[in-house]
């Protein structure tokens, strides 16, 4: 059984955008400059391809902006080859 | 190149009766799909193997560890970056602490470098593909338990079978590795080169495996235990599990 | 919420005809409202309930000593391979969704296959896919192409089941109608058959698997469609997207379940999702089954009963689990972490009851809705442009004059070139049961103990270790051939399948096809149909290869017109021991080179030449008659292949397809291959005679029936010979194996190709073309 | 010998962040979820998992945005199953 929620949390967003580092290979990136080439977009330099998280949370800033932090560092992104940041939303 | 009878060889192994039977565990990850094959091989060569499951919190009595491939968690998010957070993780940690040998393939290897076991992490393909085929391994480090029953010259024809197997690692860490014999594995021609057409999958110098500091973690993206037998293609897969049934004899 | 009238336009919009509106009219005795429209819509859509094929598949054979569950009965047929163990397998299409999303459409077909597979209480241990794309000098096509063999792979490795075969096909006929066809086989003993009907009155019913949403809604109507660019575009919301990691779960969960004995009944939820599984279930079952919508997990809020019931969200299961068994199922789904609900309950109404938030909102008689579809015969009139094709003059093209080039151009040819683009990204060794690899005639698999499902405690089996069996499979179907005559394409396809598996030494066991055709409102297109069928129905009677299930797609027509009627026919078969596995390339310098079949009909006005692949590459034609196919010869010619590989005799057999002997050859000598980049490349020195009426390309590259090359230690070449004369089966020395080139000679010609070249042409043809 | 620009183009960076459409199943955000849930990071309640492409370009910005539109659409994103939104930084 589900407990009704007694007072209101404030619902946030945040979103996590993860990047290589830069002395990793980015095959992605290098395939997506490519193929954007070939098809005669040609104004374009550079690509990278990384990936994004969207979370939706409930609590309190505070605390959940350590907490994301960690679990940044720790399993959303590997600090071997990624980099993360983060931004807040309300 | 030596080619050595691996089935004549292995007779003689499995004739030496149950006395001398050692004890693997199979971890069994939610996605994990090579577990079987694991059992399978381990079974081919005489010795017992056990399934594990991801939610236990000890190992039990083993004498070594294999962690299998597969897409445990769907390798959602990255490859290997949720299992490894399974409450059986934590007793391998502890088991690899006190010298237990662990193994990890293609998956495996994935889970083994997120928890921090390896060094390094695995990326997509340079071909952005899975990529499915046999290749042929070369053994840089022989002295290990790992490769030390691979006898010199030996390659290894085994099948690959990933997307994500590029194996990166920064240059001071790839410096510290070649100092500490810790790259066993690279990928080579059928003469045996390590030439670049070699590499499936984009890997730093080649390398398909590699183990930790102390020499008892150790993984490789392409499938040993796939190769065990020549009705299946290849059973050159066997001399690294020989070399670990080699190595806990010696221990013993 | 109030529901919508039900209007002519909402009639029409659910694809129903007036009449058929009349017959639910006449079958309820009342207004159908929304939601049952919905359901009326789907259960009787072509997808459900053949109401187009039904009358034709009845011609197909499908009974034999060894088969355990027929065609129809269940989700797959199940045919008993000896020692108490048996295979369930089946094809189906995803060819719809796959125009639309590439990608999830190839995954979710292959996810479907695969739960058909272990809802027979199998474990799926191999998948087989067949693939028809439009030519690949367009970038949509590629695209196509792209994502459908990267959805192939990525489901079946996710899943961990080895793909280990399948064909594809390149002709305009296909563009912007992709074919996607998937195949899957299992394994399991002859006690751990399951069933999909609603038995005992009172037991529970459960939903397990993820939440249901608005995936792919309507999608077995949609597969019943004519794909205009419009409906691929207004179907867009309904993509699916697969999840094999959770089917994965799902499947191993079932397969515990099962050994536990707690279960009653259970089904796949695939096309028409939740519908189609319970009125199914009861229909089988004799019963009735009441279901509340309430409990089904749903992805998002606000679903209507219509969506919930016509969802076509993937890998969820339908399982009936015997009163006071329940607390089996929580434990084990809970195991895998994966989500179940108790969603209803069997009943003795024949009616399929749904509530919503204790409402009625659909009460219908399951069996009339399963089983009592309209059936229609529909009109069937050969077409005209056949007049054009039957009135090639063979005179009017040259014989060649660069046969060099001609086969070059030809292993280059994507239809013919290697396909391991293809297959590199598909894992085709896990679970160490795949001895032979894609690239030889049929995939060859081992059926080990571990490959079977977890048996039940109490089973008086538990002890018996089941001997390792082998399987062999083939999928082929020409659709030039069929174009261009149904009857004998059918029979081709088929006989192709056979051959094949004759090649690597197996004895068919069983077949199961897959119907792609136009719309059957048109004669012509459905003449096809008809006369595809009756071949593939006597072929299958020839070669004693019943039918165990299949799967039809109909409206398979771009803007431009209805594709090439293509029938894809999967052939199983049983290899005794296993050193009768046998492989299609050349093995050992000195062998001798035989081919066993007649080099040229002399009765085909044709000489091998119609519809063949040479004179659609060398002249662009897709022209004449295909040639004949000899039932008889043909089984007489598989028989002796199989004994003198089970005398040990054989080294290597391969049948001539596409591209007829030469090309038949020139794979003899480069297909073979130990590792990434490390091919076999063996030579053959050829002589071959003419008959002084025999065309040069004919000879070469027509497409003749009932032909294998195989080789020989030359010690063995008498004992062949002299059988072959026995049994009347032409057999002629052609060449030896050895060298480093492939060289033919022809009376007085001679002709030579590097095969290191040769190789190159054909290897890398698609690889350069879909990565540069 | 070259001849000097003779004026100034852009450099500019664009990002472009496609997510799965709501209606469409993301096992992977659904995953990442349950693993954070499993972790411990309760506050946590929902979460989808999307690409990033960070592109830099040269050329006349109102040229490119229009081009870049169009490789979203056409290209880098997948419009039968994601939504992409396009971010553009100087
Ligand atoms: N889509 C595919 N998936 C897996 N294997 C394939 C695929 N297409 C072709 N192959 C493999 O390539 C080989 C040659 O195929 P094909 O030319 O169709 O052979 P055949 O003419 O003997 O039927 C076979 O081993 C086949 O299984
Ligand atoms: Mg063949």
């Amino acid at each position: 059984m589900m407990v009704p929620v007694r007072f209101e949390w404030q619902i946030m967003k945040v979103k996590i955008i993860i990047t290589p580092k830069k002395a990793v290979l980015d095959p992605q990136g290098q395939a997506v400059l490519n193929a954007l080439e070939h098809m005669g977009y040609d104004g374009v330099k550079d690509v990278h391809v990384g990936r994004f998280l969207e979370l939706e949370l409930s609590g309190d800033k505070a605390s959940m902006e350590s907490r994301i932090e960690e679990a940044c560092h720790r399993f959303l992104s590997n600090p071997v080859i990624e980099d993360y940041r983060v931004e807040w939303e309300e | 190149m030596t080619q050595v009878d691996t089935e004549t060889e292995l007779s003689t192994i499995s004739d030496q009766g149950n006395a001398s039977k050692f004890s693997f565990g199979v971890l069994q990850f939610p996605g994990s799909n090579s577990d079987q094959d694991c059992v399978n091989a381990i079974e081919v060569l005489g010795h017992e193997a056990h399934y594990v499951w991801h939610k236990e919190e000890s190992l039990g009595h083993l004498d070594a560890v294999l962690v299998p491939g597969g897409f445990s968690y769907g390798d959602y998010l990255r490859a290997g970056a949720i299992a490894r957070f399974s409450p059986v993780m934590r007793a391998l940690a502890d088991f690899a602490e006190n010298g237990g040998l662990v193994l990890g393939v293609c998956n495996g290897f994935q889970i083994l470098c997120e928890a921090g076991l390896l060094p390094g992490a695995l990326i997509l393909n340079r071909s952005l593909q899975f990529r499915s085929e046999f290749v042929h391994l070369s053994t840089v480090n022989s002295g290990t338990p790992f490769t030390k029953a691979i006898p010199a010259d030996q390659l290894m024809r085994v099948p690959i079978a990933h997307g994500e197997g590029c194996y990166f690692a920064d240059g001071s860490t790839l410096n510290e590795m070649e100092s500490h014999g810790q790259i066993l594995w690279k990928y080579a021609t059928a003469q045996g080169d390590l030439e670049d057409h070699a590499n499936p999958n984009g890997s730093v110098h080649g390398i398909a495996g590699v183990c930790n500091k102390a020499g008892n973690v150790a993984a490789l993206m392409p499938h040993p235990e796939r190769a065990c037998q020549e009705a299946i293609g290849s059973a050159d897969g066997q001399w690294i599990f020989r070399s670990l049934i080699e190595h806990l004899k010696d221990a013993k | 919420m109030s529901d919508p009238k039900i209007t002519p336009e909402l009639i029409r919009q659910h694809n129903l005809t007036d009449e058929e509106y009349q017959l639910i009219l006449k079958q309820l005795g009342r207004e159908p409202n929304i939601t049952e429209l919905g359901i009326f819509s789907v259960m009787w859509s072509e997808h459900c309930s053949y109401k187009n094929t039904r009358s034709l598949l009845k011609g197909f054979p499908t009974r034999s000593s060894n088969v355990l569950v027929p065609a129809g009965e269940e989700n797959a047929g199940v045919i008993d391979i000896g020692d108490g163990l048996a295979v369930a397998f089946k094809i189906e299409s995803h060819n719809h969704p796959s125009a639309v999303e590439p990608f999830q459409g190839a995954t979710t077909g292959v996810g479907g296959i695969i739960r058909d597979i272990f809802t027979m209480g199998a474990r799926p241990i191999c998948a087989v896919n067949s693939l028809r794309f439009g030519k690949l000098d367009s970038p949509e096509v590629r695209r196509l192409f792209r994502g459908v063999v990267a959805g192939i792979g990525h489901y079946g490795n996710c899943f961990g089941i080895p793909t280990v075969a399948g064909e594809v096909y390149f002709d305009e006929s296909y563009e912007g109608n992709p074919l996607v066809n998937a195949f899957s086989l299992g394994v399991l003993r002859h006690e751990q058959i399951a069933r999909g009907a609603a038995q005992g009155i009172g037991n529970p019913v459960f939903y397990v698997g993820p939440a249901t949403g608005r995936d792919g809604l309507a999608g077995a109507a949609f597969a019943s469609q004519d794909l205009t660019e419009e409906s691929a575009e207004q179907q867009r919301g309904a993509v699916q997207v697969g999840d094999p990691f959770m089917e994965k779960l799902c499947m191993e969960a079932c397969l515990e379940l099962l050994a536990t004995g707690a279960v009653a009944g259970i089904q796949d939820m695939g096309a028409a999702g939740l519908t189609c599984s319970t009125c199914e279930t009861a229909a089988r079952g004799g019963t009735g089954i009441e279901i509340e919508l309430d409990k089904v997990p749903q992805r998002g809020p606000g679903m209507s009963p219509y969506e919930i019931m016509l969802s076509e969200s993937q890998e969820r299961m339908l399982i009936i689990v015997h009163k006071g068994r329940e607390d089996d199922v929580k434990r084990i789904f809970d195991k895998w972490d994966l989500p179940w609900a108790e969603i209803g309950f069997v009943t003795d109404t024949g009616q399929m009851v749904v509530k919503h938030h204790g409402e009625v909102v659909a009460d219908l008689p399951a069996a009339k809705l399963a089983d009592e579809a309209p059936i229609y015969h529909r009109e069937a009139i050969e077409p005209e442009y056949l007049k054009e094709t039957r009135g090639l003059d063979l005179h009017s093209t040259q014989d060649t004059t660069d046969v060099e080039g001609d086969l070059h151009a030809l292993m280059a040819w994507p239809t013919i070139a290697s396909k391991n683009w293809v297959y590199r990204q598909y894992d085709y060794t896990v679970r160490n049961g795949t001895m032979v690899h894609p690239g030889s005639d049929a995939a060859v698999i081992r059926v080990k103990p571990d490959s079977l499902p977890v048996l039940s405690e109490d089973s008086p089996n538990r002890d018996v270790i089941p001997p390792e069996k082998y399987l062999a499979m083939s999928v082929d179907g020409n659709g030039a051939y069929v174009y261009l005559d149904p009857y004998e394409g059918g029979k081709i396809a088929v006989a192709e399948a056979a051959r094949n598996l004759a090649c690597s030494g197996a004895v068919p066991l069983g077949t199961t096809d897959n119907l792609n055709f136009g719309n059957p409102h048109n004669p012509e297109l459905f003449w096809q149909l008809k006369e595809a069928v009756r071949g593939l129905a006597d072929a299958c009677t020839y070669f004693e290869a019943p039918v165990t299930g299949g799967n039809v797609s109909l409206y398979n027509q771009n803007p431009k017109g209805a594709i090439d009627p293509t029938p894809t026919v999967a052939m199983v078969g049983l290899i005794e021991d296993p050193s009768h596995i046998t492989t299609q390339w050349f093995k050992n310098e000195g062998d001798v080179i035989l081919l066993i079949g007649e080099s040229l009909d002399s009765d085909d006005p044709y000489q091998g030449l119609g519809g063949s692949a040479y004179l659609k590459v060398r002249h662009g034609l897709k022209k004449g008659l295909p040639p004949r196919c000899d039932l008889t010869v043909e089984k007489n010619i598989h028989n002796a292949l199989r004994g003198w590989i089970a005398q040990g005799a054989i080294q290597s057999a391969h049948d001539c397809s596409e591209g007829g002997l030469a090309v038949a050859l020139g794979e003899c000598c480069i297909s073979g291959e130990s590792a990434r980049h490390t091919p076999h490349l063996i030579g053959a020195e050829i002589q071959l005679k003419r008959a002084e009426q025999d065309r040069l390309d004919a000879l070469l590259f027509g497409e003749t029936q009932g032909r294998i090359i195989i080789s020989v230690p030359s010690v063995f070449v008498g004992k062949i010979t002299g059988q072959a004369e026995v049994m009347d089966i032409p057999v002629e020395k052609i060449g030896t194996v050895g060298g480093k080139t492939l060289s033919i000679g022809v009376d007085k010609h001679q002709f030579d190709w590097d095969l290191s070249k040769l190789h190159d042409a054909w290897f890398n043809s698609i690889d350069q073309i879909m990565e540069s």
